[in-house]
């Protein structure tokens, strides 16, 4: 058999398939927030968090399916916690997402160590297939993708970003809206840290290995478009399948780091910028 | 509560001196300047497109001279905004010149535009005119952060300089703030733009284009604007006016150009045209009841 | 002269008696620095920990103390605190011994050995010339082999996989070790290497299993710390998908995936812990290189766990709930026996 | 007039310096808070994590050794911060100055003083270079530097494994580590403190931090910089060409990050050794924000890190709870110091 054809199989498919479902969730939930008007950073660590819980709750009821719902949950509590703090208290948006990062990475370690003794790492836990989380991340995003662009409270949302002062004189409650999508983004990124979870049904501190700020290149690769996203999802996590085929081939560091030198020269080719909203990280306050 | 006037009984200048309490200079004297008019800013055809990629200006020409107000008539979205940063170098030109007595300035940088000598009061000062998180010393230099006499070499501010500076602009064009190192978010509109005002003018510019010079200002700041301006002209400056109140330009203008769609579709004399002439022009371009084209 | 002699003996009963009491209300300590990773790599860390620990409980019972008066340990975050924890240790002069766990630590051992000659050092996995250190190493190519052995003889496709955490020397080691003893068994065999780039991300250390087995391998060893685990995670999803563990029997440190983990390599870091610590304790202890596994002058120190039984003391009994063939026991003793009368040489 | 001059009053030195502290009093409230809720004793930590950092010479000295690369990569986060950037990817400029600094260490012949000048300049470059790649990026093509710098960050270190690996050009195959040779002893940066690991690098990150204030708050340039950050349509009316500031930014940026790499090398480990940085490029953006984006706070920011991360190998070693409780205490810090109007707000509260 030629290379070519020992890395081009249906498991090429199926694996950018799971590499991909966490990335396409992150990106969904962020052309939510953003598309509100508020940009969200702290995907990686709403996404660690979500891992985190899902171990805890799955380690101590056993119910993995109780474990994703928690894991959403949480998720939304930590996109409140942003949307509090960019509405509310007005902090710059990515420093808001960076303090989300540094402060879940600090408590994943000291929850780790005290519950389990293992630094960063949890015990086995009851887990589901990851194969119902990526099922239900399609259906989400082509469902998203109606909402977005074909209902009158997609338009609503998009008009929160693009405009807020028009939104408010037109009767939509713009800080309402965008503490919804917030939400929601972190509940999206909730269940993408369940799927890190399943994925091998124990918690590490480094299993979600920057896979979130992937989600935000995606979303921008992709257009704030929840199909988009899905795409450059697909792509990242086609290049990550593809990267483990080609270490017989090419040393192992290179292959390891393609997936990032990709993203970035695919920022700066096939980037368009019409489609960034206009309110983007703009705090806004009510006339 | 100084008196109350029944509607129907007053009028603007009654009005406006209740509210200012003296009188307020809505007529303006203009000195006559003698010998021959002398152009400062050569205008050549040109266009511009504006931020969404369509032609906002479609072939603009005109002189600009000196010891004259050359006011911008026109309604709003008519290439105004364009035209003015145009000539400041902030969009560039995509055909036609710009020149600075014989000094090519076409395709050149803001920081050549203000090293001409154009000054610019922008019709956005949140936006444009001031860093709103700058103190006031910092935004006086603003656009002359580089000149010698605040940076003697690109290792060193002069800071005292810099503050003696501010302190007049301040002292000289009233801006009122407790001291020259508040952030001039905290300043007032009126304030605000005389900060600008006085920046502007302390350049010594051969030129000013002044977009919206008064706009939200109280009556009091209107005026002073207003006097400043006739001031810039009466020293030797080439003054280029555009703003959107009809009375304002037909007041301190020595000569009106109409803009519409991107052109301009006439220039008159303020003495011999009136409200009606100049607001059909501005509202459909038309040259059909207008006078001949003055030059 | 009959009774100064009484004297004299009886001076030195008291004195010893005094000495013996002395050195009773304070026993020795035991500072221990492990490798970056830390515990709950069900591996080299906490095999590592299990050995100080031993040693730690020995002397505890014989001092009456807790556990935790005698072992003090931490878990670095990274390579560069490794010098800062030396220090620490070494300056508070509370240690009777320091125990350096990982290879990455000898760099920062250099610096820190000389300055404190007084200060008993012991380094896991390197060699650190000084007069101060003792410095233990392992023969890993051979537990390496051993698998590789397992691994080729047991393999249908003919394909087995190996997945290193990152592409260093010591992995590099495994690996070659691993390829030859599969070779060894079986000359047909092909074997698949991948690196994850990570030690801690099990679930990319799944999706390189997923991508081995799917190319063919049933059977997969490696060493890539917590992303390992994943393997076994990949395993599961599959009946004819195998993997091996590394180190420490995993099938008993993950009970949860028994039915996949055929067997393991050994290292016996906890041995060669264990031993060093009640050197010290013993008062035996004595700087210099000691070398682990089966081709050394100690003779043990790496192996397998494989199989139901503990054949000699290369081939342990496993937790595993796979069950393998008497041949290949057979083989791996045959192996083992190589590897030690030099007949079988390993490169590395 | 009064009451604007009051508010005006509100945005001096010493409020800024109140709400910092605030903060800092705030998250450790609520870490003595978590600590004591997961059951361990909060004295103990506490009095473990002043030990740790600040009890005796070899504590301080792990501070200071650990707070170094931070205060520079601190100046690295703000600097770009300043016009309006974040550099995400202090990391990987970390990691390519102190490689290029290893091996300007380890392989050129040059006397002592000058040896460890070049190290440094050709360190700074690398790393300037590293940034300049984002910062022509986002402004030629508008590419978000926050995506890339922190994607170019996992490509440099993924870069400098394969340097060092046993396959790589600059392994160092007397050692079973990935790691590059010894710099010369005419590279190395002597230490200040022994036994403990503080070096020059210290002085040099400190003498940086001025550097960058004087440069950000007392020339032209960083005046045009500083106003690209706060008002990019102000700076282009002042004949300031905002393209060339934000590459200029992130090239500085990348320049200082890549000195603190520098100073790993030349001043602690001696040699380049795979993935050695326990992510300061990463704290650097935790040091910037405490230090809210001042250079001289960056010191500070600096120390008060260094020392949770000292403090927490203490509590870790005593026993008294997992060390980690430090990077929970500096995720606390973070989260209240960037909510300009919490403590605002919280005092309103106490007031009614």
């Amino acid at each position: 058999m030629s290379p070519l054809g020992d890395i081009l199989t249906i498991q090429l498919v199926l694996a950018t398939l799971r590499l991909a479902t966490p990335i396409a969730l992150i990106a969904l939930g962020e052309t939510f927030s953003e598309r509100a008007g508020i940009i969200n950073v702290g995907v990686e660590g709403t996404a660690v968090l979500g891992a985190l819980v899902t171990a805890l709750v799955s380690y101590f009821t056993g119910s993995p399916w109780i474990a994703l719902i928690a894991a959403m949950v949480a998720g939304g509590l930590a996109g409140a916690l942003h949307a509090v703090w960019c509405i509310r208290f007005q902090a710059n948006h990515v420093v808001s997402g960076i303090g989300i990062n540094i402060l879940v990475a600090g408590l994943a370690l000291f929850i780790t160590s005290s519950v389990w003794g293992w630094r960063g790492t949890s015990a086995s836990a009851p887990m589901i297939s990851t194969w119902y989380i990526t099922t239900a991340a399609f259906l989400i995003i082509f469902a998203s993708q109606v909402f977005m662009f074909r209902t009158k409270w997609g338009l609503r949302l998009r008009v929160v970003g693009e405009k807020p002062e028009a939104a408010d004189t037109a009767g939509i409650d713009v800080h309402r809206t965008r503490y919804i999508y917030t939400i929601l983004n972190g509940v999206l990124c909730g269940l993408a840290g369940a799927f890190f979870f399943n994925s091998v049904g124990r918690f590490t501190s480094g299993m979600v290995g920057g896979r979130g700020f992937i989600g935000i290149a995606a979303m921008v690769i992709g257009n704030y478009s929840p199909i988009g996203g899905l795409g450059a999802a697909l792509l990242f996590g086609f290049i990550d399948a593809l990267q483990m085929r080609l270490q017989s081939y090419i040393p192992s560091q290179f292959s390891i780091m393609l997936p990032y030198l990709i993203t970035v020269i695919a920022l700066a080719f096939f980037i368009r910028k019409a489609n960034v909203p206009a309110a983007l990280g703009k705090h806004y306050v009510k006339q | 509560m100084i008196g109350t006037v029944r509607a129907d009984e007053t009028n603007e200048r009654e009005l406006a001196e209740m509210m200012v309490g003296r009188d307020v200079v809505f007529t303006v004297r203009r000195t006559e300047v003698k010998g021959a008019p002398e152009p400062v800013l050569k205008v050549v055809d040109v266009q511009a497109v504006d931020d969404r990629g369509l032609l906002a200006l479609k072939g603009v020409s005109f002189e600009l001279r000196k010891n004259e107000i050359l006011g911008i008539a026109g309604v709003q979205g008519n290439g105004q905004a364009e035209l003015a940063e145009v000539l400041t170098g902030l969009r560039p030109v995509k055909k036609g010149s710009i020149s600075l007595d014989g000094l090519e300035l076409t395709g050149k940088t803001a920081r050549d535009f203000i090293d001409a000598g154009i000054a610019h009061i922008p019709a956005d000062r949140h936006l444009r005119g001031l860093v709103m998180d700058f103190t006031l010393r910092e935004n006086a230099i603003l656009g002359r952060q580089r000149a010698h006499e605040f940076a003697p070499s690109c290792f060193w501010q002069d800071q005292r300089a810099i503050t003696r500076y501010t302190e007049r602009i301040v002292r000289e064009f009233g801006v009122k703030t407790p001291s020259v190192h508040v952030l001039v978010r905290n300043l007032s509109g009126g304030n605000q733009q005389r900060l600008i005002v006085g920046r502007e003018f302390s350049k010594g510019p051969r030129v000013i284009i002044a977009a919206q010079p008064t706009r939200g200002l109280d009556i009091g700041g209107m005026e002073y604007v207003r006097e400043q301006l006739l001031a810039m002209r009466d020293h030797g400056a080439a003054v280029l006016l555009i703003s959107m109140d009809l009375d304002e330009v037909m007041m301190l203008s020595d000569r009106i150009a109409v803009i519409y769609e991107g052109r301009i579709v006439a220039i008159k004399d303020p003495e011999t045209t009136d409200r009606r002439e100049l607001g059909e022009l501005m509202l459909s371009g038309s040259r059909a009841q207008a006078g001949g084209e003055m030059r | 002269m009959k009774r100064l002699g009484t004297l004299i003996l009886a001076v030195l009963i008291v004195s010893s008696l005094v000495v013996g009491l002395g050195f009773a209300k304070t026993p020795p300590k035991i500072g221990l620095i492990l490798a970056t990773g830390g515990l709950g790599d069900k591996s080299f860390n906490d095999q590592s920990f299990k050995g100080a620990s031993d040693a730690a409980a020995k002397i505890a019972a014989q001092y009456g103390v807790t556990v935790d008066d005698v072992l003090d340990y931490v878990e670095p975050n990274d390579v560069s605190e490794y010098e800062g924890y030396q220090l620490q240790f070494a300056d508070s002069g509370d240690y009777d011994i320091i125990v350096c766990i990982g290879f990455d630590q000898a760099s920062a051992l250099e610096t820190v050995a000389p300055q404190y000659p007084d200060q008993k050092f012991v380094i896991v996995d390197m060699v650190v010339n000084q007069p101060n250190v003792a410095s233990v190493v392992t023969n890993d190519w051979e537990e390496a082999f051993l698998v590789g052995v397992a691994a080729g003889y047991l393999t249908k496709t003919n394909i087995i996989g190996f997945e290193g955490g990152m592409e260093i020397p010591l992995i590099i080691g495994f690996m070659k070790g691993y390829t030859q003893g599969a070779q060894w068994v079986n000359p047909d065999v092909k074997v698949l290497v991948r690196y994850v780039g990570e030690w801690a991300n099990p679930t990319l250390g799944a999706e390189l299993a997923r991508e081995m087995y799917n190319a063919g391998a049933d059977y997969i060893y490696g060493a890539a710390g917590k992303s390992h685990l994943g393997v076994f995670t990949a395993a599961e999803e599959n009946p004819n998908w195998y993997a091996f563990g590394t180190d420490v029997d995993q099938a008993a440190t993950a009970p949860e995936h028994a039915d996949v983990i055929v067997g393991s390599g050994l290292k016996r870091v906890d041995l060669a812990v264990e031993s060093q610590i009640m050197r010290m304790a013993n008062g035996t202890w004595k700087p210099g290189i000691y070398s682990y596994g089966i081709h050394t002058e100690f003779g043990f120190g790496t192996g397998i766990a494989i199989g139901q039984l503990d054949v000699n003391d290369y081939i342990r009994k496993s937790a595993s709930e796979v069950k393998v063939p008497c041949e290949l026991i057979l083989k791996l003793v045959e192996a083992a026996n190589g590897i030690k009368d030099g007949s079988i040489v390993i490169e590395h | 007039m009064k009451r604007s001059a009051l508010l005006l009053k509100g945005s001096s030195l010493a409020h800024e310096l109140g709400i910092t502290a605030l903060s800092i009093l705030l998250a450790f409230g609520i870490s003595a808070f978590i600590i004591w809720a997961a059951g361990f004793s909060v004295s103990a930590v506490f009095i473990n994590l002043w030990k740790g950092a600040f009890g005796g010479k070899l504590a301080l000295g792990s501070t200071l050794t650990k707070s170094t690369p931070i205060i520079l990569t601190s100046l690295s986060f703000l600097f770009a911060f300043r016009a309006g950037l974040f550099n995400i990817g202090a990391e990987g400029q970390l990691y390519i100055g102190a490689i290029v600094a290893a091996v300007v260490g380890a392989y050129l012949n040059l006397p002592v003083g000058l040896h460890v000048f070049v190290c440094l300049l050709a360190a700074g470059l690398a790393g300037a270079f590293w940034g300049w790649i984002p910062g022509y990026l986002r402004a030629k093509r508008g590419v978000n530097e926050f995506v890339s710098t922190m994607m170019l960050s996992y490509v440099a270190i993924g870069f400098t494994d394969y340097l060092v690996a046993p396959r790589g050009p600059l392994h160092d195959a007397k050692y079973w580590a990935n790691q590059t040779a010894r710099i010369a002893s005419t590279a190395a940066l002597p230490r200040i403190m022994r036994p403990t690991q503080v070096s020059v690098a210290l002085i040099i990150a400190v003498f940086f931090a001025f550097v960058v204030w004087y440069y950000l708050f007392r020339t032209p340039a960083g005046y045009e910089l500083r106003s690209v950050g706060l008002s990019p349509p102000a700076a282009e009316y002042g004949g300031i060409r905002i393209e060339r500031k934000l590459i200029l930014a992130l090239s500085i940026a990348g320049l200082l990050a890549g000195l603190a790499g520098a100073g790993e090398v030349l001043g602690t480990h001696f040699r380049f050794i795979g993935r050695f940085s326990p992510g300061y490029g990463w704290d650097g953006i935790a040091g910037g924000l405490i230090a809210r984006a001042h250079p001289i706070g960056a010191i500070f920011a600096a120390l008060l890190m260094g020392a949770l991360r000292a403090g927490g190998m203490q509590v870790q070693r005593s026993g008294a709870a997992p060390g980690d409780i430090a990077a929970v205490i500096q995720g606390l810090v973070i989260f209240f110091i960037i909510a300009p109007t919490l403590i605002r707000v919280l005092i309103r509260w106490r007031k009614r």
